[in-house]
C-alpha cells in the first residue's frame, strides 16, 4: 500500500553513552509525499539529523541502534532490505546534502570526479557522467563549469560547495532529497541562492524534498509541511501556515515566539569615552587585502555587530583584534592604549577583558576536555579570578546561567549537540568576567529557541555587568534584535556603519539593501516574492573562501 | 616544485655538512686503523710507516682539511684494505641494496595496504584480530633468527630454494622474504589506524549515501586521505633499508652496503664509510623528495 | 676425475695481492694456487720443508744461503721466472711504498740479496739466520714488472689464474695450461663468501659449494662429510706480571691450577682440541712432551692465594679478562666459564669484551698507565713449525704481546733463534719448560680444532695448515 | 529564567581509577596484557636478587638441557642453555636488562623526541630549521653505524647501549610530534586558549600534547620492540650487550648457532620478547581508546554488559 513516497513508522533510535543508554529518537512517524517538501524543525539534539541518517542508512552502529519502527519508501521497509539492494536505494532513489559541505566532500578528488561517481556507481559510463556531471554543475550555477570540474574542494567557496553537494545529489534524479541543515554555514545572500535553487529543481524533477532546520525563515521559505521535534519525539505537525500562526504545543508556541526580529530596536544613547577604538586596521595575505582600513568606536556596554558576505574580512578583524593574527597596520585603542603594541606580558592582563566565541562550538572547544576543565581554565590561567574552592559552584552557575545543568559538568563536548556546546563556550567566556566579547556567528549554530535565549542572556550581560560586545552575524533580524550599532563590511572595506535603525529602516548603500532583502522572515505570509527581490549582484558574490 | 626541491637541496647539504664532519671525527675517535690492518706482531716501524703512508699521522685538523679539500674536487679517497677508489666499492655495494630495498618495500607497501585496509574496514572483527595479531609478531621477530629459521626450512629441509647469494630470481627470494616482515608488520598497523579515522570522516557518509560500494569506499575514497601517514611510515622504513640490511646481508652473504659500512667501521676504513654515509645519505635525501612529490600527488590541498 | 669446485669462506678477500698472502682470507685464496714460494713447509706428511721454486738451497760457510732456482717456469703473465723476480719481490715486501705484511718476519736482520744468475740467488743476512729457507716458505714471488703499489690481480707462477673477481660475490680461479708442475685435479675454483657458519655448513649440504674449511661445531655432526683438523690456533690468557696480585707467581699458578680444562673439552671446545702446554702446538720444532698439564686442583690453588694472602699480596684485588668478541667459537661461553671457576677458589674476576681494535690496545705494549690486573685471552697462531715467529713476540723483554721481562727468558730465547738443528731443538724445549713450569707465564689453554666441511664428491683432509692456506692441488676429486 | 535542558538524566560518573579499571575488565585482551606486563614488571624487580645466581651457576655437563623435563624443578622446564644454566631463571634474571634498556631507550627518545617535536612546531621558524636538520642528520646516519661508533668510543656498558639506541629513535618522534603541532596548533580549541591567555607552555602541555600523546604511545610500543631486537642484533654483530651481563637480545643471539640442535635457547627468549611487545601493543590500543573521550564508549558499553 504505496501511497506516501516515504513513511517512517514509529522509529527510534538509541546510543549507547558513559551514562547509559541516550533515546535519541522517540517513536516518531511521519510521511512524505512526491513533489512535497516536509521541514523537520527543532532545536538542537531534538534528534533531527539521526533520524534522517536513519533513511539513508548513515547510522554508525554501534554504538547507535536502531531499536523499533520501519521506513518505507513506496511501501519497502528500508530497514529490512538486503544490503545490496539497500546500497542501490542511495543516491538513485534518495540522495542527501549534508549541513557542512567542506568536510563530506572528499577532499583528494575533483569535484568533477565526485559528482561523476555518484552516477558511474549506478551504472552509468564514465564519459556519460561526466557530461552530466557538466551540466549538472552549470545547472546549479557554478560558474566557469568545465574549469570547476577538475577543481577540489578546498578551492571553492562555502556557498559554490554547498551547490556541488547539491548537483552531487540531483545526479541520478533521486525521488527523495534529504537536506540536513544545507544553508546553516552559509551567509544570507548565498543561503537565498541555495535555496532558490533548491526550489527550482524540485519544480523541475518533481522529487520530494526533507529538509532539516532550525530556522523557521527557512521553513517559511520553502516547506509545505513541518514536523517539530523535541527531545527527540515529534510534537507536532501541520502545514506552514498551520503552525506558524496557530501553534498547538508549548514547545512551538515557544519556538515561533522566539523568532528574532520582532522586537524593539535598541536606541543607543550619547557616545562618550568610547571603551575601544579602531582605526584604519589593515591586514593583507600575500596580496590579497582582507582588510581595507576599518575604522570605528565602540562604547562600554554596547554591542557593534558586523555583518557582511562570507569573506568580507568580518573574522579576520576579529583575530586582529585579539591578535591571534597580526594585522599590518592600523590602532586599535582600549581605554586609550593601542592593543597593537601590548607586549606580551600586557596582553595577558589584557586578555580577561577582550574574550572571544567563536563560530564553530565543536572545533573550539578542546575535546579531550570535561565540560568543567574547559570553563575552570580560565581561573588557571589567570588564579586570581577565584580561589579554587569555589571553582565548582562557579561553573555550575555558569551552565545554569547559559541554560544547561550543573550535572554537565563532568561531560565532554562530543556528548552534546552543537547548541549545547556554543552554550559550553559562551560559559567559559564568561568566566573570565571580560569587558569586551567578541561573538563571531556565536549563534548562527543554535536554534531559534536557544539563539533567542543566549542573545538574551547576552543582553541581560551587557546591561547588567556592562559587557560589550562586537558582535559579527550573518542573521539579520538576530542583529536588529541585539545590536545598537551596524557595521556592513563588504570585501575588507566598512560600507555602511550607523544605529540598528539607521541601517534597517534607511539603509543607504545598495549593498546594504541586497542583504536585507536576502533575509528570510519566518512568516509565511511575508515570504511572497522575497527570493525573486534578492538583487543579481549580491546573489552572485561568491568569494572563495580560505583553504584547510 | 623545483625552487622547492632546490629549498630542500640545501637543507640537505647543511646535513650532510655535518653528517660528515661528525661521522669524520667519530670515527677517527674509535682507533688507530693501523693495529687493525697489521698483524699483532707487527713492529712499531711497520705500524709508523703505514701511517705515514696514509697520512695518519697528521695533525686531525689537516686530514679533515685534507679530506674536504678532496672530496671537493669529487674524489672520495681509497680504501684503506680494497685498494680501490672507497666510492667504486660503495657504489657496487649500494646498487644491491637499492635494488633490495625498492622491491621490498613496493612488495611490503602493496601488502600492508590491502591487510591493513580490510582489517580497519571491519575493525574488531576476526580478520582485524588476525592480521594485527600476525603483524605484531613479524614486528618481533629477530630478524638473523627468522633469516636462519628460513634457511633450515626452505633451503634445507625442503630444498626448494638456495641458502643464499645473488645468483638469481630465486636467491632474491629469502632475503625479500626475511626483510618484508618487520616494516610490512609496522605499516600494516599505520595502515589500519589512519584508515579507520579516514572511515569514519564525513565524506565517507557522503560517499555512503551516494550508494558506493565497500570496496571503492576502501580503497579509493578513504584510502587516498589515509595514505599520507602511510607514506611517511614507509619512508622511514626504506630509508632503514637504504641504510642497509646488516644481518640479512651478513648471513645471506648479500653484498649490500649495510654489511659494508659494517665492516668497513670494524676495520677502520674510514674512507670507505664517509663515502657509504654520503652515497646513502643522497638516497635518502631523493627518497624524501619523491615522498614529498607523492605528498603533493595524492593531496591537491599540499600542492599550493 | 677433474672438474671445477666451489669453496665457500668466511669472508671475502679485501685484495687478492701476493705480499698480504699471510694474511689468512688472501691467503687461502691465492697462496700456492697462484702465487708460489721458493719453498713449501709440508705438514700433511710430515716431511718438513719442501722445494717448491727453489729447487735446492744450501747454507755457505759464511752464514749465507745459496737458492737454486727451478728453470722453465712462467708466470702467469707469460714472462719467464727467473733470479731477477726473486730479488724484486723482496725489494717490494721491504719497500715503503706499501705495507705489505711478510715484511714482519724480516725484522731485525739485514738481508742482502745477490743475483748469481739466472737460476742462482744468494741471501746474505745479518745475524746468521739458521731458519731463513722455512722464512721464504712465507715470501711470494711477483714478476718483476709488478708494481710497489698493491694490486688486485695477481700474476704468480701458481697451478692457477684469477679469471674473474666480482667484488662482494665471487672470486674465479682457474687451472692454467702452461703450469710447471703437475695438473691438478680441480679445474676450476669458484670462492663464495659467507659469514655466517650456519650458512656454510648448509651450503655443501645443499650442493652449492662442495668445501667450507670452517664450519661451526655444532654444525659438524655427519661424519661422512664433516672433520675436524688440529687448526695450529693456541688459546690462552696473558698475565701482565706488571700488576699485583698477578706480579705472584703463587696467585699465577693458582689461576691455572683453578681451570678445570677437561671438562671444556666435548663440550664448549670440541673433543678433539688438544690442552696447551706451550704457546706453539705439538709438530712445532721444539714442542717438549715432558712439560704437564696443570692439574685441575682447586684446593690447592685456594691454599696458594691464602699463602700469598698471608704475606700481604693484594689477593682481593679484582682481575679483570678481557676477550675479544667472536674471536672462536664459544669465546663468551667459555670464558664466562672461566671466570666462574676462577671465582670458585676465591679470586675477584670481571670479564670484559671488547672488539678487535680495542683488544689490540690491550694485547700488544705499550701498555695503558693505571690498568689493573690483567688477564687478556687471545689465541695465537703458529702454524710454521718453528716456535721463533711466537717466542720472541710473546715472551722476550723486548716482545710486543710479552707480559714480563725475564733475563733468563731472554737469553734462551736469543740463543735458540740462532741455533740450528738439534740444539735449536732443545734451546726451544728449554723455553718452553721454563716458561710454563717456573715463570708461570700465562695459563694456557687448548690447542684449537677447526671444522670443515667437504662434499662427498671430493677427496680432501684438511690440514693444520688449512687455516691459513687452501692447496687446490691437494684437493682429489672422486 | 532558565533554558530547557535538552538531555537525558545524566548519572554521575565513577571516579578515574574505577572508571579505568572497569574499562580494562571489559577488554578480555588488554587485561591479560595487562597482567602479563605486571608479572614481567615484579620479576624484573625481584629477579636478579632472587636467582641470580642460579641463572649463572654453570654446569657444563648439563648442557643444551631439552625443555618440558616435569621431573625437574620448575627452572628447568625451559631446558637449560649451552653452559648448563637453566632457561627459565635466565629469562627471569634478563628481564631487568633487556626492560632498562628497552624502557630506558625509549622513555629517553620518546621524551626527548616529543620535547624538541613541540618546539619544533610551536616556535620560530629558525629554531624549528636547526632542530629538523639535526633530525635529518641522525635520520640519515645509519642507526647500527652510530651504534657500532658510539660504544666504541663510550664503551659497551647497559647504559650506553640505552643511549645510544635512544639517540637513534629520537627523529621519529620528533618528526611525528612536530608535524602534529603544526596541525593542531590552528585548530580552533587552540586559538581560544590563546585568547584565553594561556601561556605557550600550557597551551604545548595542556590543549597539544594530549592530542598527540595517542599516536605518540602507540609509535613508542612499537619502538619498545625495535629496540629489543637492535639490541639483539648488536649482539650478532658482537658489539651489544656482553656477558656476563644478559638480556633476552643477547640469549638469542647466542642460542642462534644452536638453532638447529637446540632451538629452546633462543626460541624461549624470543618468546619473551614478542609476548612482551605484543601486550604493550594490545595495552596501549587499549589505552588510546580508554583515554579518548570520543571513542571510550567502545569499553564502557562492554563494562556495563559484564558487570
Ligand atoms: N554518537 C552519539 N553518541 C551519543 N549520543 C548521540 C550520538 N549522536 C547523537 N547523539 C544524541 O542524539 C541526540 C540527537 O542528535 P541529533 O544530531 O539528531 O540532533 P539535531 O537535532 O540534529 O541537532 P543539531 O540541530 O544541533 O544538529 C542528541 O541529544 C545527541 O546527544
Ligand atoms: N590565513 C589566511 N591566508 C589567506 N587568506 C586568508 C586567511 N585568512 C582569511 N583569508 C581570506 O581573507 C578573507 C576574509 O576572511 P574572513 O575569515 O575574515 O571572512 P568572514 O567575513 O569571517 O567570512 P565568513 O562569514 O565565511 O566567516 C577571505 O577571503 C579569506 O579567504
Ligand atoms: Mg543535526
Ligand atoms: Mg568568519
Amino acid at each position: 500500500m504505496a501511497e506516501h513516497l516515504l513513511e517512517v513508522r514509529n522509529l527510534s533510535v538509541e546510543f549507547h553513552t558513559a551514562a547509559g543508554v541516550v533515546h535519541a529518537v522517540k517513536s516518531i512517524s511521519y510521511h512524505l509525499d512526491k513533489g512535497e517538501t516536509l521541514a523537520i524543525l527543532g532545536e538542537s539534539g531534538s534528534g533531527k539529523s539521526v533520524s534522517s541518517s536513519a533513511i539513508m542508512n548513515l547510522i554508525d552502529m554501534p554504538p547507535g541502534r536502531i531499536s523499533s519502527g520501519e521506513i518505507l519508501l513506496d511501501g519497502r521497509d528500508l530497514l529490512t532490505m538486503p544490503a545490496e539492494e539497500r546500497r542501490e536505494v542511495n543516491g538513485r532513489r534518495v540522495a542527501m546534502i549534508f549541513q557542512d559541505p567542506l568536510s563530506h566532500l572528499n577532499p583528494v578528488y575533483s569535484v568533477g570526479w565526485q559528482i561523476s561517481e555518484a552516477m558511474t556507481t549506478h551504472g552509468l559510463a564514465g564519459s556519460k557522467a561526466r557530461e552530466e556531471a557538466l551540466r549538472l554543475l552549470r545547472r546549479v550555477g557554478i560558474p566557469e563549469p568545465e574549469r570547476a570540474m577538475r577543481k577540489y574542494p578546498h578551492e571553492f567557496s562555502g556557498g559554490q560547495r554547498q551547490r556541488v553537494m547539491i548537483a552531487m545529489a540531483l545526479a541520478l534524479r533521486p525521488d527523495l532529497l534529504i537536506a540536513d541543515e544545507p544553508t546553516t554555514a552559509l551567509d544570507v545572500t548565498v543561503q537565498a541562492e541555495v535555496l532558490k535553487l533548491l526550489k527550482e529543481l524540485q519544480r523541475e524533477t518533481g522529487m520530494a524534498v526533507l529538509i532539516i532546520t532550525h530556522d523557521l525563515g527557512v521553513v517559511s521559505e520553502i516547506a509545505d509541511r513541518v514536523v517539530v521535534m523535541e527531545k527527540g519525539a515529534i510534537v507536532e505537525a501541520g502545514t506552514v501556515r498551520e503552525i506558524y500562526k496557530n501553534p498547538q504545543h508549548p514547545y512551538t508556541q515557544k519556538l515561533i515566539a522566539a523568532a528574532p526580529g520582532k522586537g524593539a530596536m535598541h536606541e543607543p544613547g550619547a557616545r562618550a569615552e568610547p571603551l575601544l577604538s579602531v582605526r584604519d586596521v589593515r591586514k593583507t595575505y600575500g596580496s590579497f587585502e582582507a582588510l581595507k582600513g576599518i575604522s570605528f568606536d565602540l562604547m562600554p556596554g554596547e554591542t557593534m555587530a558586523v555583518v557582511g558576505e562570507s569573506g568580507s574580512g568580518k573574522s579576520t578583524l576579529a583575530r586582529a583584534l585579539l591578535r591571534l593574527d597580526e594585522p599590518d597596520s592600523g590602532t586599535a585603542l582600549w581605554k586609550g592604549r593601542d592593543l597593537f603594541a601590548l607586549s606580551p606580558a600586557e596582553l595577558y592582563k589584557l586578555r580577561r577583558d577582550l574574550q572571544m566565541v567563536f563560530q564553530d562550538p565543536t572545533q573550539s572547544l578542546n575535546p579531550r576536555m570535561t565540560v568543567y576543565q574547559l570553563i575552570s581554565e580560565a581561573w588557571v590561567i589567570h588564579p586570581d579570578i577565584l580561589p579554587k574552592a569555589k571553582w565548582r559552584e562557579r561553573v555550575a552557575e555558569l551552565l545554569v546561567q547559559v541554560g544547561l545543568s550543573a550535572e554537565h559538568m563532568s561531560r565532554y563536548p562530543h556528548q552534546f549537540s552543537g547548541g549545547q556546546r556554543q552554550r559550553i563556550a559562551i560559559a567559559r567566556a564568561l568566566a573570565l568576567e571580560p569587558q569586551l566579547i567578541i561573538c563571531d556567528e556565536a549563534v548562527s549554530a543554535l536554534d531559534v529557541s536557544v539563539q533567542a535565549q543566549v542573545i538574551e542572556l547576552l543582553d541581560r550581560l551587557r546591561r547588567e555587568m556592562g559587557i560589550a560586545f562586537i558582535f559579527i552575524a550573518h542573521d539579520l533580524p538576530v542583529v536588529r534584535d541585539f545590536a545598537d550599532y551596524v557595521m556592513v563590511m563588504q570585501q575588507g572595506e566598512v560600507v555602511e556603519l550607523g544605529t540598528v535603525r539607521e541601517v534597517f529602516d534607511t539603509p543607504r548603500q545598495a549593498y546594504t539593501r541586497a542583504l536585507l532583502a536576502a533575509s528570510l522572515s519566518p512568516d509565511p505570509d511575508a515570504k511572497a516574492g522575497h527570493l525573486a527581490s534578492v538583487p543579481a549582484e549580491a546573489a552572485d558574490i561568491l568569494i572563495p573562501k580560505r583553504s584547510h | 616544485m623545483l625552487r622547492f626541491i632546490r629549498q630542500r637541496a640545501l637543507a640537505s647539504l647543511i646535513s650532510l655538512i655535518g653528517l660528515i664532519v661528525m661521522v669524520f671525527f667519530l670515527s677517527r675517535m674509535t682507533g688507530d686503523p693501523a693495529a687493525l690492518f697489521l698483524p699483532v706482531e707487527a713492529s712499531a716501524e711497520m705500524k709508523e710507516q703505514f701511517r705515514e703512508l696514509h697520512g695518519l699521522n697528521d695533525p686531525i685538523l689537516v686530514q679533515f682539511a685534507r679530506y674536504v679539500g678532496d672530496v671537493v674536487t669529487g674524489d672520495l679517497g681509497e680504501s684503506l684494505r680494497k685498494a680501490r677508489p672507497a666510492l667504486d666499492v660503495v657504489l657496487e655495494a649500494f646498487t644491491w641494496t637499492l635494488w633490495l630495498a625498492v622491491i621490498t618495500m613496493t612488495l611490503v607497501t602493496g601488502a600492508a595496504i590491502v591487510v591493513g585496509s580490510l582489517g580497519a574496514f571491519r575493525s574488531g572483527g576476526f580478520f582485524d584480530r588476525l592480521s594485527s595479531m600476525v603483524s605484531l609478531i613479524g614486528a618481533s621477530v629477530p630478524d638473523f633468527w627468522l633469516a636462519i629459521v628460513a634457511i633450515v626450512i626452505f633451503s634445507i629441509n625442503f630444498a626448494i630454494l638456495p641458502t643464499s647469494g645473488t645468483g638469481s630470481v630465486v636467491h632474491w627470494i629469502l632475503p625479500i622474504a626475511v626483510l618484508f616482515v618487520r616494516p610490512f608488520g609496522i605499516i600494516v598497523q599505520v595502515v589500519r589506524g589512519s584508515m579507520v579515522s579516514a572511515l569514519s570522516s564525513a565524506y565517507v557518509k557522503t560517499a555512503r549515501a551516494k550508494g558506493v560500494k565497500s570496496g571503492p569506499i576502501i580503497f579509493i575514497h578513504a584510502l587516498r586521505n589515509a595514505m599520507l601517514p602511510v607514506i611517511t611510515v614507509v619512508g622511514d622504513q626504506a630509508a632503514s633499508l637504504l641504510n642497509g640490511a646488516v644481518v640479512v646481508e651478513t648471513i645471506f652473504g648479500f653484498p649490500g652496503v649495510g654489511k659494508l659500512m659494517i665492516d668497513s667501521i670494524l676495520q677502520r676504513d674510514f674512507n670507505v664509510v664517509l663515502a657509504a654515509i654520503l652515497v646513502t645519505a643522497i638516497a635518502i635525501f631523493l627518497m624524501n623528495v619523491l615522498i614529498d612529490l607523492a605528498y603533493a600527488l595524492l593531496d591537491p590541498r599540499i600542492r599550493h | 676425475a677433474s672438474g671445477p669446485v666451489k669453496i665457500v669462506l668466511p669472508e671475502e678477500a679485501d685484495l687478492l695481492e701476493p705480499c698480504m698472502a699471510t694474511r689468512s682470507n688472501i691467503g687461502r685464496i691465492i697462496m700456492q694456487n697462484v702465487s708460489e714460494t721458493l719453498t713449501e713447509l709440508d705438514v700433511r706428511e710430515g716431511k718438513g720443508l719442501m722445494p717448491r721454486l727453489a729447487e735446492s738451497w744450501e747454507q755457505k760457510e759464511d752464514g749465507s744461503w745459496r737458492f737454486n732456482l727451478r728453470t722453465g717456469v712462467k708466470f702467469s703473465d707469460g714472462t719467464d721466472f727467473n733470479a731477477k723476480d726473486v730479488k724484486y719481490s723482496f725489494d717490494r715486501v721491504m719497500s715503503d711504498k706499501n705495507a705489505c705484511e711478510s715484511r714482519r718476519y724480516f725484522g731485525g736482520m739485514n738481508i742482502k740479496i745477490d743475483v748469481v744468475d739466472d737460476t742462482t740467488v744468494d741471501f746474505t743476512v745479518d745475524p746468521v739466520q739458521p731458519i731463513l729457507p722455512l722464512l721464504l716458505s712465507l715470501l711470494t714471488i711477483v714478476p718483476e714488472e709488478t708494481p710497489m703499489e698493491f694490486v688486485r690481480e695477481p700474476v704468480g707462477t701458481g697451478p692457477y689464474k684469477l679469471t674473474d673477481w666480482t667484488p662482494g660475490q665471487q672470486i674465479v680461479l682457474s687451472a692454467r695450461d702452461d703450469y710447471w708442475g703437475e695438473k691438478p685435479e680441480v679445474t676450476e675454483a669458484t670462492y663464495l663468501f659467507r659469514a655466517d657458519p650456519a650458512v656454510r655448513a648448509a651450503m655443501v649440504q645443499t650442493g652449492e659449494a662442495d668445501l667450507s674449511p670452517s664450519i661451526s661445531q655444532t654444525e659438524a655432526t655427519n661424519p661422512a662429510t664433516d672433520f675436524s683438523y688440529l687448526d695450529s690456533e693456541t688459546v690462552y690468557l696473558r698475565i701482565d706480571h706488571n700488576i699485583e696480585p698477578l706480579n705472584d707467581v703463587r696467585i699465577r699458578r693458582a689461576l691455572n691450577l683453578a681451570i678445570d680444562r677437561e671438562a671444556f673439552l666435548g663440550t664448549l671446545v670440541p673433543d678433539s682440541a688438544v690442552l696447551a702446554t706451550a704457546i706453539v702446538p705439538p709438530p712445532t720444532l721444539g714442542w717438549n712432551p715432558d712439560v704437564k698439564v696443570f692439574p685441575y686442583d682447586p684446593e690447592q690453588a685456594k691454599k696458594l692465594i691464602e699463602e700469598a694472602k698471608a704475606d700481604g699480596v693484594k689477593v682481593d684485588t679484582p682481575i679483570t679478562i678481557i676477550a675479544r668478541t667472536a674471536n672462536f667459537p664459544n669465546v663468551t661461553e667459555i670464558m664466562e666459564a672461566i671466570q666462574a671457576q676462577l671465582q670458585e677458589v676465591g679470586l675477584k674476576v670481571e670479564l670484559k669484551f671488547v672488539e678487535v681494535a680495542e683488544h689490540e690496545v690491550y694485547y700488544s705494549k705499550p701498555f695503558k698507565e693505571g690498568r689493573g690486573p690483567q688477564l687478556v685471552a687471545a689465541m695465537h697462531d703458529n702454524s710454521k713449525g718453528d716456535p721463533s715467529f711466537s717466542m720472541f713476540f710473546k715472551y722476550d723483554s723486548e716482545g710486543t704481546q710479552s707480559g714480563f721481562s725475564d733475563p733468563k727468558v731472554d737469553d734462551l730465547i736469543a740463543r735458540a733463534s740462532a741455533a740450528v738443528g738439534d740444539e735449536r731443538a732443545k734451546l726451544w724445549s728449554e723455553v718452553i719448560a721454563y716458561v710454563h713450569d717456573e715463570v708461570v707465564a700465562d695459563v694456557l689453554l687448548f690447542h684449537m680444532v677447526g671444522f670443515s666441511r667437504v662434499s662427498e664428491r671430493l677427496d680432501f683432509k684438511p690440514t693444520m695448515a688449512t687455516n691459513s692456506m687452501l692447496q687446490l692441488s691437494e684437493i682429489k676429486i672422486k | 529564567m532558565t533554558l530547557a535542558s535538552t538531555d537525558n538524566v545524566i548519572v554521575a560518573e565513577p571516579s578515574f581509577p574505577v572508571r579505568m579499571m572497569r574499562m580494562l575488565l571489559a577488554d578480555k585482551f588488554a587485561l591479560c596484557a595487562a597482567i602479563f606486563l605486571l608479572v614481567i614488571l615484579t620479576i624484573a624487580i625481584i629477579g636478579p636478587p632472587w636467582l641470580g645466581d642460579l641463572a649463572t651457576k654453570q654446569n657444563l655437563r648439563g648442557r643444551n638441557l631439552p625443555p618440558f623435563d616435569w621431573t625437574r624443578t620448575w627452572v628447568w622446564w625451559m631446558g637449560a642453555d649451552a653452559l648448563g644454566r637453566p632457561l627459565f631463571a635466565r629469562i627471569i634474571v634478563a628481564a631487568q636488562n633487556t626492560l632498562m634498556v628497552a624502557a630506558g631507550a625509549v622513555i629517553l627518545s620518546s621524551v626527548i623526541g616529543t620535547v624538541l617535536g613541540l618546539i619544533a612546531g610551536f616556535s620560530s621558524p629558525r629554531m624549528s630549521q636547526i632542530i629538523m636538520r639535526l633530525a635529518d642528520v641522525i635520520m640519515s646516519f645509519p642507526s647500527l653505524l652510530i651504534a657500532v661508533i658510539v660504544l666504541y668510543v663510550l664503551g659497551s656498558s647497559i647504559l650506553n647501549l640505552m643511549l645510544v639506541l635512544a639517540i637513534t629513535r629520537i627523529p621519529v618522534y620528533l618528526r611525528t610530534t612536530r608535524a602534529e603541532v603544526l596541525e593542531i596548533r590552528e585548530r580552533m580549541f587552540v586559538q581560544a586558549a590563546r585568547v584565553m591567555g594561556a601561556s605557550s607552555k600550557r597551551i604545548l602541555f595542556r590543549h597539544i600534547l594530549p592530542v598527540v600523546l595517542p599516536t605518540l604511545t602507540t609509535l613508542a610500543t612499537l619502538d619498545f620492540a625495535y629496540v629489543m631486537l637492535a639490541e639483539s642484533a648488536l649482539s650478532f654483530l658482537g658489539i651489544g650487550i656482553q656477558p656476563p651481563e644478559i638480556t633476552w637480545g643477547l640469549m638469542i643471539s647466542q642460542g642462534r648457532q644452536y638453532l638447529t640442535n637446540a632451538w629452546w635457547l633462543s626460541f624461549w627468549p624470543g618468546l619473551a620478547i614478542i609476548l612482551t611487545t605484543m601486550s604493550l601493543n594490545l595495552l596501549s590500543n587499549w589505552m588510546r581508546i580508554a583515554l579518548d573521550p570520543v571513542q571510550r564508549w567502545r569499553l564502557e558499553m562492554k563494562g556495563g554488559k559484564n558487570g
